[in-house]
């Protein structure tokens, strides 16, 4: 009973945290008059084609421009431009949420489409590869390390991961990235630079998919070694709290084995703790993909985020984006908050 | 004489939200009549949950009172503010139960024992200075000024315990609550501060509420005890009186459960309330006790709620059996 | 031959003013066969560190550890620690802490926690586990859907009887219990201790009962040991150190007591107990000792037998020792 | 607590040593940076290449040369307001700058230039020349042109190359291609890599034919000679520079167009701090002040503050940053706000379940016994245990907004009229740094956000029992 209780308030709360953001996206594009721009725009684009049919048909130019301009009305009250930005923003945030999320003006999908849904679609899986991987690696070793520090305090091996784990907090993911091209790919020449397959690419599904380990190599490393840090100082001061805690010195006292007591006695106690701190990292993890695979060339979302920002920005990219990218950050969210309270039986009956 | 405080018919609600539409009523207290006269020291006995502490509060208005009202001096202070409360809280002082966490551990003693003085706009120096060194060796935190400029985690429990009397006492109030005063401090230093409470009481005749589950210690340290269980009084009067005859079965049973040294104990099974006390959001029908209850009557107990009876003059019981 | 033999037992530990002197030399008996033990101190006088160094159980920072424990004629503190973990753990010394609060796993159902040993040791078969955990239960008076709840879900007292009817599962022969009533209310308390009791009597389990508060000593103890700043201060039966102290601090701290019956008045000892990092010198109570004499305050008393199986470390009990 | 107590605590222990000399020496350039550069460093000589245009490009700092097994060649720059020699001829006479250098290095000069200012001359266009001479005794002509003539309109003396010079990069031209290809045919009997003639004839013109078809330095000494010829004594010339690129520049090298890394990194310095200090002290103190209203005033405004935070907790931010950020202009200003706007709800739910906790405290409920006032309760009783947490947010948060920014200008939202880090690395990404191996132009500015944003994290460290006075005395770090 209390525990769908819980579900349902987190769930709320997120699709409060869509729907605040979905907000602030269309209030910031109306009031900084940039969709009144992004609809202009279209209708001209729309108005260009409608010229050069209507001009077979309507010889006299001073009737054509009539023409166009009853057009160019028509069009503008159906997009909605003869109203004020405020009374379209209904509409626009209730678009966004049916996933219609319109054309895009120069980024084309792989198959040529022009429709945004498309062109993230298909980089989805891309960035999802890169990110599930990077987590995976990332909580698997976090955990191995954390626990190992956490049984043998003041170690030097935990001061040295301690410090490291301090220090990686100010490091900018991206930037290691950089190095790591500098190292494995200029220096060593083991690795490439970028991408996602050889060119040309390996005939064969497991030589593509080979082929695509490869390239991901350096990416989910980077990815990994930037999330790695964070989580392991955590991991670790959680682990060490709870190997304090009195449960634990009985679970000694009662003669337990080592390994049941961590395992059993420090560790599970630790998960809910420890899968918070995972939520919590994943916001870092979404972000810096968006710059690892900026830097990698890695045709994600990420990527795809660089190219509607740099050069011709195509606005409706981002808007897209922005909004896939909350909506992704908050369907984990969700999953691991479920997690959280599988894990914890005092969450779970209230 | 005449009374310094007293009550009638005091609630104190708490809620917890239990959904978001709905919400259950902690009774806290739930209709407490008492009073306590001048100089005198009422000792409210119970055990956790209870609403010892909570009652004690609400006499210093530090929550807010479901109904009833609560007269100090005569005066009902229930719905006093800005200056007038300012002026009570002059009057009317607390002891607080742990000595770690009731005194700020950023402050040295110094300033601890001078906040009051500050509050209350006592502004020469000179004159502050006195009435502290005064507060300071009436507890005996000597030397008062190797003392003055140590932070509470220099100083032992007890000490820290000795600070916040002499914050209790610098204003040199009218009545105090000691809430569990001692209830945290080392056996054999225990007495020690209730002899100075005492004391103290006694030179300048403070009224005084103490607080406390140990019914040895309120034997030796109070005039009159009242004894609660979830939210009500049950059992009040003279303290050598309640001590020696117990009327209602729960202080029969809380005395009977209090160990003496004496090697004969472990001979024999102790008599004992059975059970444990149900939670205050969820108060028993009829007499709160009667579940417990040795004597417990059927149909009555757990239907009617016995109420407060004044059996003689200083002699009041709650049960179905008076 | 004594169930449980301490000799010279030292736990001191490492910080940075020098070491603690915990337990600083502790030697004491459990005689067996139902014989309950108190151990009785105040704050920082090593009564819980004392659990610790039985138990194998000492935190980090040690500076010595050392003295024999001798459980059944045979001596356990040198054995390897494996040794220690599967012979002695609870299946022959079983504890049950303080910390009711919190000393069960938050995670885990009762039931999987009291039987956990048991089940680690394969010592019982998986459809067996419910029967034989409803049994426990049953001895510390708790009801059979205890097996399935979390601890979250139980009062104090039920924790602690929980934690009672754990340190029986393995049928231990000797049960240390530290402070096993310190958190709960008087009525409560006294529901425990007649548990425990009863489980004395029953079952003549031995114990070791460690606590602050002397007269709840009373209510279980045979004999009685008095702990001061890591140290042994008085030791005999429960008639003659409650009815007859020998030392002064004893003394003391039973006339501190507030007594609801009787005449007398507590009394009350000045000073605060000292700091275990930096005892003072000679005798440890002699600064707060009301028959103080010029050579407490140098040397550090022995233990003097006072009479038959009655021992008090105070000069007034025996013969100053030649100077020199 | 004072600061000098402050700082002296923070000094006994190992990071908060190294956090606090590491924060005055950059506090110390960065006063530097502040009195020495123009407040519009951006625009005015960041941003301008032509300030940069006689620097070399792309080349890595000039004491790789020890390092390395190369020599590399030095960069050299000369000007002239006269000429070395003038020259009478019977129709006027010809002026000559002449620059003498020697290569000793292993590598080519990247390129070869000349500057020439504020030319006038009154009857006839001057004719302007430049030859090299080599060690081997070829003089090639890298160039040879006549000063633009008489407008319509215009009247004597004609003024030209005023406000901008005439820059030239010499030996691209193809009759210069042409020359040397003849030169190289006649002195050296030999097959000649046209193609490096014509892709890189920089290369050819300090070098020899070599065995392998490429063309190694040819040492010895050079002359560059710029020569001017007037017809008229009244004719002038200004100043004459010449420029032979290097293949190594300054302390730190050259990025793409030839800007000195030093100085821009440098830059990047003070900006750095502002944004790590002032994000942080904005975001902390509205954090604080929502987290103490919040819990301390309860009901409504207590569910308002709590719902928002929830909220903005839950938002991605960088997806979010970019969003804005791209929508609102790139500027610093904004940057930071929208920095500040996410950053708060840590610390306000920090704080608000502290002061909860506080709020029924036995030491809360003493001074309120006392008759303190709500606002003594707050400052004397409930700030002091949340000062810690404070501080050590400050000091935390500094470095991820140092980080966040760096971000953003690295995906090419950076303020372009404040260069920072960031964009430095932005730019050698898009063209190519990173690929063609310009360590020192992607490794130094990284490492600069790591080591600013590493003091603020020893700092923090160094901190924790600095505020709480019942931690001193034990510390955890020792070295």
């Amino acid at each position: 009973m209390s525990l769908l209780r819980t579900l349902l308030v987190r769930g709320l709360t997120m699709l409060g945290v869509l729907l605040a953001v979905q907000i602030l996206v269309v209030v910031c594009l109306g009031a900084t008059g940039y969709s009144d721009r992004m609809l202009q725009a279209v209708i001209s684009e729309q108005l260009r084609g409608m010229r050069s049919s209507l001009a077979q048909t309507i010889r006299d130019p001073a009737r054509l421009e009539e023409a166009l301009e009853a057009h160019r009305e028509e069009l503008e009250s159906s997009y909605g431009l003869d109203r004020p930005w405020f009374a379209r923003m209904p509409g626009m945030v209730a678009r966004v949420f049916k996933l219609d999320l319109g054309e895009a003006h120069t980024l084309r999908s792989s198959d040529g489409s022009n429709r945004v849904a498309d062109i993230v679609l298909e980089r989805i899986p891309a960035t999802m590869l890169l990110l599930t991987s990077a987590m995976v690696i990332t909580a698997g070793i976090g955990i191995l390390i954390g626990v190992k520090l956490a049984t043998h305090p003041g170690s030097p091996l935990d001061r040295v991961v301690s410090g490291f784990s301090a220090v990686s907090f100010a490091l900018p993911t991206w930037w290691v990235g950089i190095l790591l091209i500098l190292i494995f790919s200029f220096r060593l020449g083991i690795l490439p630079t970028g991408g996602m397959y050889s060119v040309p690419p390996p005939d064969g599904g497991f030589a593509r998919f080979m082929d695509l380990l490869y390239h991901a190599l350096l990416p989910i490393f980077t990815l990994v070694l930037a999330s790695l840090g964070p989580y392991v100082y955590v991991i670790r001061t959680m682990t060490l709290n709870i190997a304090q805690a009195e449960h634990v010195t009985i679970a000694r006292a009662k003669g337990l084995s080592e390994r049941t007591v961590s395992g059993r006695h420090i560790l599970r106690v630790a998960a809910p703790p420890i899968v918070t701190s995972l939520i919590l990292g994943l916001a870092g993890t979404l972000g810096g993909s968006i710059l690892v695979e900026t830097v990698f060339n890695w045709r994600g979302m990420g990527r795809l985020y660089y190219e509607a920002i740099a050069g011709t920005p195509d606005e409706m990219v981002i808007v897209a984006l922005t909004f896939i990218y909350t909506l992704i950050y908050i369907l984990a969210r969700m999953v691991l908050e479920v997690l959280y309270v599988i894990l914890d039986p005092r969450v779970r009956y209230g | 004489m005449g009374e310094v405080i007293e009550t009638r018919e005091l609630k104190v609600y708490f809620f917890l939200r239990r959904s978001l539409f709905r919400q259950r009523a902690v009774k806290a207290v739930d209709g407490v009549s008492l009073r306590i006269e001048r100089g005198e020291t009422l000792a409210l006995v119970g055990e956790s949950g209870s609403g010892k502490t909570t009652l004690g509060r609400a006499l210093l208005r530090l929550v807010e009172l479901r109904d009833g009202v609560v007269l100090f001096r005569g005066r009902d202070i229930t719905g006093l503010k800005g200056k007038g409360l300012k002026s009570f809280r002059r009057s009317a002082q607390a002891i607080f139960q742990d000595p770690y966490s009731s005194i700020s551990p950023y402050m040295n003693i110094y300033d601890i024992v001078s906040e009051p003085l500050l509050i209350h706009r006592v502004k020469e120096k000179e004159k502050r200075e006195k009435m502290l060194f005064r507060a300071l060796e009436q507890v005996n935190l000597l030397p008062v000024r190797e003392i003055l400029y140590k932070y509470p985690h220099n100083l032992s429990g007890g000490q820290r315990q000795r600070v916040s009397i002499a914050r209790a006492m610098v204003l040199e109030p009218e009545f105090v609550v000691a809430d569990e005063p001692v209830s945290m401090v080392d056996a054999s230093n225990r007495a020690e501060i209730l002899y100075l409470l005492r004391n103290l009481q006694k030179e300048k005749s403070i009224t005084f509420l103490y607080i406390t589950h140990d019914l040895a210690s309120a034997r030796h340290f109070s005039d009159r005890i009242a004894v609660m269980y979830l939210g009500t009084i049950v059992e009040t009067g003279i303290t050598g009186r309640v001590i020696e005859e117990p009327l209602h079965p729960y202080t029969r049973g809380l005395l009977a459960s209090v160990p003496e040294p004496d090697p004969l104990n472990r001979k024999k099974l102790r008599p004992l309330i059975p059970g444990e006390p149900p939670s205050a959001s969820d108060v028993p029908s009829g007499c709160p006790f009667h579940p417990r209850c040795s004597d417990f009557i059927e149909r009555l107990c757990d239907k009617a709620r016995p109420s407060l009876k004044e059996l003689s003059p200083e002699r009041s019981v709650a049960c179905h059996l008076f | 031959m004594a169930l449980l033999e301490v000799r010279e037992l030292v736990l001191h530990y490492a910080s940075e003013r020098g070491p603690v002197k915990a337990v600083d030399s502790v030697s004491f008996e459990v005689r067996g066969e139902g014989e309950a033990l108190g151990i009785i101190g105040e704050t920082g006088s090593g009564k819980s560190s004392l659990v610790r160094a039985l138990m194998r159980i000492p935190p980090g920072n040690i500076d010595t550890y050392s003295g024999e424990v001798i459980l059944k004629g045979k001596e356990i503190i040198h054995i390897p620690e494996e040794e220690f973990r599967r012979e002695i753990r609870w299946k022959q010394i079983a504890v049950v802490f303080q910390g009711a609060m919190n000393g069960f796993n938050p995670v885990i159902r009762m039931g999987d926690q009291i039987l956990e040993r048991m089940v680690e040791e394969r010592a019982i078969i998986p459809e067996k586990r419910r029967e034989v955990a409803v049994e426990l239960l049953k001895k510390v008076g708790l009801s059979e859907d205890t097996f399935f709840r979390y601890p979250h879900e139980l009062s104090g007292g039920m924790k602690q009887r929980a934690a009672i009817a754990m340190a029986l599962s393995l049928n231990p022969s000797l049960l240390i219990l530290d402070e096993p009533t310190s958190a709960l209310d008087v009525s409560i308390q006294a529901q425990i201790m007649n548990v425990l009791k009863q489980l004395k009597w029953d079952m003549g389990l031995s114990m070791l009962f460690i606590t602050h508060d002397i007269a709840l000593a009373s209510d279980l103890c045979d004999r009685i040991v008095v702990m001061y700043s890591g140290q042994l201060r008085e030791y005999g039966s429960a008639e003659q150190v409650l009815l007859d102290p020998q030392d002064p601090y004893t003394r003391e701290l039973l006339s501190s007591i507030p007594r609801l019956h009787g005449k007398a008045s507590p009394h009350f000892v000045t000073g605060a107990p000292p700091d275990p990092a930096e005892p003072p010198q000679g005798c440890r109570f002699h600064p707060r000792c009301p028959e103080k004499y010029e050579i407490c305050t140098r040397k550090d008393p022995p233990l003097f037998a006072t009479d038959d199986g009655h021992y008090a470390r105070c000069w007034l009990k025996g013969k100053p020792p030649e100077k020199g | 607590m004072k600061t000098a107590t402050l700082i002296r605590e923070l000094w006994k222990s190992a990071p908060g040593k190294l956090g606090l000399t590491l924060l005055g020496l950059l506090s110390l350039v960065s006063v530097y940076v502040i009195l020495t550069y123009p407040s519009d460093y951006g625009t005015s000589r960041w941003g301008n290449p032509a300030l940069w245009a006689d620097n070399p490009k792309s080349v890595p700092p000039a004491w790789t040369g020890f390092l390395s097994s190369v020599k590399p060649t030095r960069h050299r720059i000369e000007e002239w307001e006269k000429p070395s020699e003038v020259v009478s001829l019977d129709f006027g006479h010809e002026r000559i700058y002449r620059m003498v250098f020697a290569l000793k290095g292993d590598e080519h000069p990247t390129f070869i230039s000349f500057s020439l200012w504020n030319v006038e001359y009154h009857l006839r266009p001057p004719v302007i020349t430049a030859v090299l001479s080599r060690p081997d005794g070829g003089r090639i002509t890298l160039f040879r042109q006549a000063v633009s003539g008489p407008r319509t309109g215009e009247e004597a003396p004609y003024s030209r190359y005023r406000d901008e010079p005439l820059r030239e990069v010499l030996g691209s031209d193809q009759r210069v291609k042409d020359q040397l290809t003849r030169f190289f045919s006649e002195k050296y009997i030999k097959d000649i890599d046209l193609d490096v003639v014509h892709s890189a004839p920089v290369m050819a013109l300090f070098g020899v034919p070599g065995f392998d078809g490429g063309f190694p330095v040819l040492k010895g000494e050079y002359t560059l000679e710029v020569r001017i010829l007037v017809n008229d004594e009244r004719d002038k010339a200004g100043k004459v520079r010449m420029v032979q690129g290097g293949s190594v520049y300054g302390v730190m090298g050259t990025d793409a167009l030839g800007r000195d890394l030093a100085e821009g990194l440098l830059f990047g310095l003070p900006v750095a701090l502002l944004i790590g200090i002032a994000t942080s002290t904005i975001s902390t103190l509205l954090g604080m002040i929502l987290g103490m209203v919040s819990g301390y005033a309860g009901g409504k405004t207590d569910l308002v503050i709590q719902r928002a935070a929830d909220i903005v907790a839950n938002i991605p931010v960088l997806p979010l940053l970019i969003f804005l950020v791209f929508i609102g202009g790139s500027k610093l200003w904004l940057i930071l706000m929208v920095l500040v706007a996410f950053s708060w709800p840590g610390l306000t739910i920090m704080v608000r379940s502290m002061v909860l906790q506080l709020r029924t405290g036995q030491e809360v409920e003493a001074a309120k016994t006392l008759g303190a006032s709500g606002a003594r309760v707050i400052f004397s009783h409930i700030f002091p245990h949340t000062a810690s947490y404070i501080l050590a947010q400050l000091v935390f948060f500094a470095p991820s907004a140092i980080l966040a920014e760096a971000g953003l200008s690295f995906l090419g939202l950076g303020d372009p009229s404040i260069p920072t880090w960031g964009q430095v690395l932005e730019y050698g990404f898009r063209t190519g740094a990173v690929f063609l191996g310009y360590w020192w132009w992607v490794v130094p500015p990284g490492l600069l956000i790591v080591i600013t944003a590493v003091t603020f994290m020893f700092l923090a460290l160094g901190l924790e029992p600095v505020v709480d006075p019942r931690l001193r005395g034990r510390r955890w770090w020792r070295y």
